[in-house]
């Protein structure tokens, strides 16, 4: 196998993969955001349960590639407990990682997703869940897509 | 006499090159099909030494453009067996054939309470143009159902969606995900005995099986070059020259008129009316070169090929722990599309590319039966007349490892 | 610095041969300009090594194809000075551009009453698609007049013309039968004065003027590749993203759809929305190329070179006994049009063949001007790049003897 | 000057072009057709006067290039006094000079018409007067093309 492609498909996100954390619906959500992929199918929907600004609770539906369910799920382990802001900063890092592959200073699971960078196409893979978190947390509820040209 | 299908390969330059390492394996012929150096020189030629604008050019240049223009008018009219060049409009692809007959033909002829029929087998580019126009005229449309098991059209359903409120029906030839051959011959016979008017979406066809419109008796027919060997921006919307002439324009612009004046103007008639603008004549002379070079093969024997690697293929897929195989059975057109339970499309295409393997994986532009399929996405591996038993040991062997990796 | 005009001429192939026994004189430039060899071999090698069906693939090939499409898109916007490639929508040409235009922004904004604004300078392509769109909407088309003697815009009447009743305002940059550049920032500002959409038909300029759609103050562009040393069947529509996004799809199917359902399907934004099935993305590419090969010339020296070539070209014919020649005595953009009392435009053209000199003479799709100027008919010689002063002169030479034949 | 073009403007054809005959209206027509050449504007109209199937008098007005206001010009001449099957004759006979190049034999101005075939892409000049002139005998009024695919 390519080193590539052991770099892509890491053990972090082999395992999210195979056994997804917080996966399925949200009773108490006040904040729902749909993500679409069109081209290639892939859709998720984030629910929010936030509380003063901060995400008392987080959980995720959906189907897709390793990548989208993997990086969706470790996401949802991100976001529990932060602010809005500290989301979006997190976010930031993430999306540092996935464009250009340079890992993170401290250590973390998100360095799992570096292997992204050498796979261009597969970017909009990793970043499907986090633009529809965002999205529900900026808008409350609307329906996120990574066909934008700007990613 | 069958081809040395050997030696069909040289006449790929681009099958001669290794993908991430590794010899490129093109399994993506669905989508697109590689182009052969006859057609991409012919191409270039024609710009090297006789590139001018067409018809309104008296001077030489324009007259060997026109001339290449229409020559490939005749040739296409030929190919599929048209009654007249005449009925042969150029245009970007089946897509833009579709567009042109839903906002045409359906426009003018539509009205509220009328039916389109089509099938739950369609790619979006035979379902969207539909939905367009039925919302401006009011018209409703329905589906012929596939059965879940097979892939067929339930033929039973037909007959009791195929009324007299029906008035159009269009519908595949060939589906690009599960591989069904549609019995065209005999759906063109039922609509015609209810005064349905028909249209062929021949884009997975027309490159690889014998296809004769007067043997079909289809109104309408529509492809695409670059899925047939020819180059992309060019295709055809073959129709029946009473249709087309009765048919108001589509798009204005030069070339397509009889009269312009500042209060209205008058149309040529068909070819002519539905052409506007600079044609795309490099192409189209292009994609007569394409249907040389596809002739010269013959295209009894690129079916056969075809479905003798897909029967191939089919078995040795079934082989795999945990594979469901989309589609017929038996007979079916040169590809094969399939799932695993916990393997994504994207990832197998992800790895499968870095054995130098092309594959397509998504919902291949048939949400509606995908949902229908209880499917978000599939794998297909779509053959042409350059792939080989070996490339076939190649997939199976590059899904086995990736099976290994994920299971 | 200004290039070598007389090696440009070696870039492009196709003017090195004898037609009828003569060097090969090509003065069409108007009606498509002659490729040269960086764009013919690039659009080759692309087949030769890249081609698959771009967006929807993962595989190397396909990221590589939609690499070059997409690569294209933000060349184009550079090109132009669009905001972003989004802003860039492909079209086969001019002619389809603006038909998208009139069919989804036309066909969404316009009701009875409302004012479409041309001029009388129009070609057929910025007529005939705004009068099928104010057949269907009842919106009145109404034209912005041109001096008879200069064939320049009336501006005067544009003033009582230029009323809030004018939804939308269509013009040229440059006329292809008169040669008048007009004064496009001017006509925009006037336009956004009174709330009414700019589209200006680029056609003639876009691979001669320098041009920036930031400094034009448009709001749509429309132009084809193959009139700016590029291959035939790709052109671009450039729109202002928040207009283009509030515009309904013109053509369904395949790869504009965010999703397709049995009963109904949403959009993509542009420019995916306005690109239906399979894009021409070959030829995209290559467009691409073209865009480097003429900044590789400067367009700024471009447009000094046709200017000088057609006041010289002016300068000269103006001497032919008998000739009548169309449209501005002073500025003008690199073409002539002229016509004669006793000899008919399409003897010419015909008498210039045997000279080698590629001509066109009929009505330029420009028949409502052709009637206001009293004509049925104009020769017309255009010029690029490649052409040479010695090129006029045997010109010149050669409708002598045509004069002399006739009169 | 190339003896193609020598071929194609024959003194017959310069002299038709320079002095058409029976150009004008006819007041007593009592069939007119219109001939659109519509790609390069070439426009023909004729005016005939059929008394009991005969081709009592003949007219045409129009505007277009040499080939095609000599060969209307001429046309006038040997329709007159013909009935609809001889004009029909007459053409097929015009039709075949024009593509083929082959001179009929009889010796006869049409003759003049050979050179056409050289240039294919003026046919249609050689011929819209003919078109306009069979229609008004065939349909009694309307607008003839010669662009469609079979010439
Ligand atoms: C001014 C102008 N507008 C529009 C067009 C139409 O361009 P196209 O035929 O490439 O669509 C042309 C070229 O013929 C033109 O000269
Ligand atoms: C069955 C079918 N119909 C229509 C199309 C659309 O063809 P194009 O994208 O060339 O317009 C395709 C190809 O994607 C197809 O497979």
């Amino acid at each position: 196998m390519s080193s590539d492609l052991t770099e892509l498909y890491q053990q972090v996100i082999l395992d999210h993969n195979r056994r997804p954390r917080n996966r399925g619906k949200l009773p108490q959500a006040n904040r729902v955001a749909q993500g679409d992929n069109p081209s290639c199918g892939d859709q998720c929907k984030v629910y929010l349960n936030v509380i003063d600004d901060r995400i008392a609770d987080i959980a995720f539906e959906g189907s897709g590639c390793a990548i989208s369910q993997a990086s969706t799920s470790l996401m949802t382990t991100q976001l529990k407990g932060k602010t809005q802001a500290e989301a979006e900063a997190l976010y930031k890092q993430f999306h540092e990682i996935v464009t250009t592959g340079k890992e993170p200073e401290e250590i973390s699971d998100v360095a799992a997703f570096a292997g992204v960078h050498a796979f261009p196409a597969r970017i909009k893979c990793a970043t499907l869940g986090w633009h529809a978190a965002l999205n529900a947390l900026k808008n409350g509820a609307t329906t996120a897509t990574t066909e934008s040209h700007k990613d | 006499m069958t081809p040395s299908w050997k030696n069909v390969r040289e006449d790929f330059p681009i099958l001669n090159q290794s993908v991430n390492g590794k010899p490129l394996i093109y399994l993506d012929n669905a989508a697109t099909s590689q182009k052969p150096k006859v057609v991409i020189d012919g191409l270039a030629s024609f710009y090297l030494k006789d590139n001018a604008n067409v018809h309104r050019g008296l001077h030489t240049l324009s007259m060997r453009s026109t001339n290449a223009y229409e020559g490939a008018r005749n040739r296409i009219a030929e190919f599929i067996a048209a009654e007249s060049p005449e009925e042969i409009v150029f245009t970007r692809g089946t897509t833009e054939s579709i567009n042109l007959v839903a906002a045409s033909f359906g426009g003018s002829q539509l009205k509220a309470g009328d039916v389109i029929l089509l099938t739950e087998m369609e790619h979006h580019s035979n379902i969207v143009p539909w939905q367009l126009i039925a919302q401006k005229t009011g018209a409703k449309i329905k589906y012929v159902p596939v059965t879940a098991d097979e892939g067929q059209l339930d033929l039973s359903s037909l007959d009791k969606l195929l009324t007299s409120e029906v008035k159009i029906f269009a519908f595949t030839h060939v589906s690009n995900t599960l591989g069904t051959i549609n019995p065209v011959i005999e759906l063109c016979r039922k609509a015609k005995q209810v005064g349905a008017t028909t249209l062929i979406d021949a884009a997975q066809s027309i490159g690889h099986l014998p296809l004769s419109v007067k043997e079909i008796g289809c109104d309408f027919l529509c492809f695409s070059g670059h899925k047939m060997a020819g180059v992309t921006g060019i295709g055809v919307l073959y129709g029946k020259k009473a249709l087309l002439n009765a048919m108001p324009p589509w798009q204005g612009g030069g070339g397509m008129i009889a009269t312009v004046d500042f209060d209205g103007s008058t149309w040529k008639p068909s070819p002519e009316r539905f052409e506007a603008g600079t044609p795309n004549y490099a192409d189209a002379y292009a994609l007569g070169l394409s249907c040389d070079y596809i002739d010269s093969l013959g295209r009894k024997a690129i079916a056969e090929h075809d479905s003798r690697l897909a029967s191939l293929a089919y078995n040795e897929l079934s082989k795999l722990p945990g594979i469901r195989l989309i589609g017929p059975s038996g007979a079916r057109s040169g590809l094969v599309s399939f799932a695993f339970k916990d393997v994504h499309a994207h990832d197998i295409v992800t790895f499968a590319d870095q054995d130098g393997i092309a594959l397509r994986g998504g919902h291949h532009c048939n949400q509606p039966l995908m949902k229908k399929l209880g499917l978000t996405s599939t794998t297909r591996a779509s053959f042409y007349v350059y792939n080989t038993d070996s490339e076939i040991e190649a997939l199976v062997k590059s899904l086995n490892r990736i099976i290994k990796f994920f299971c």
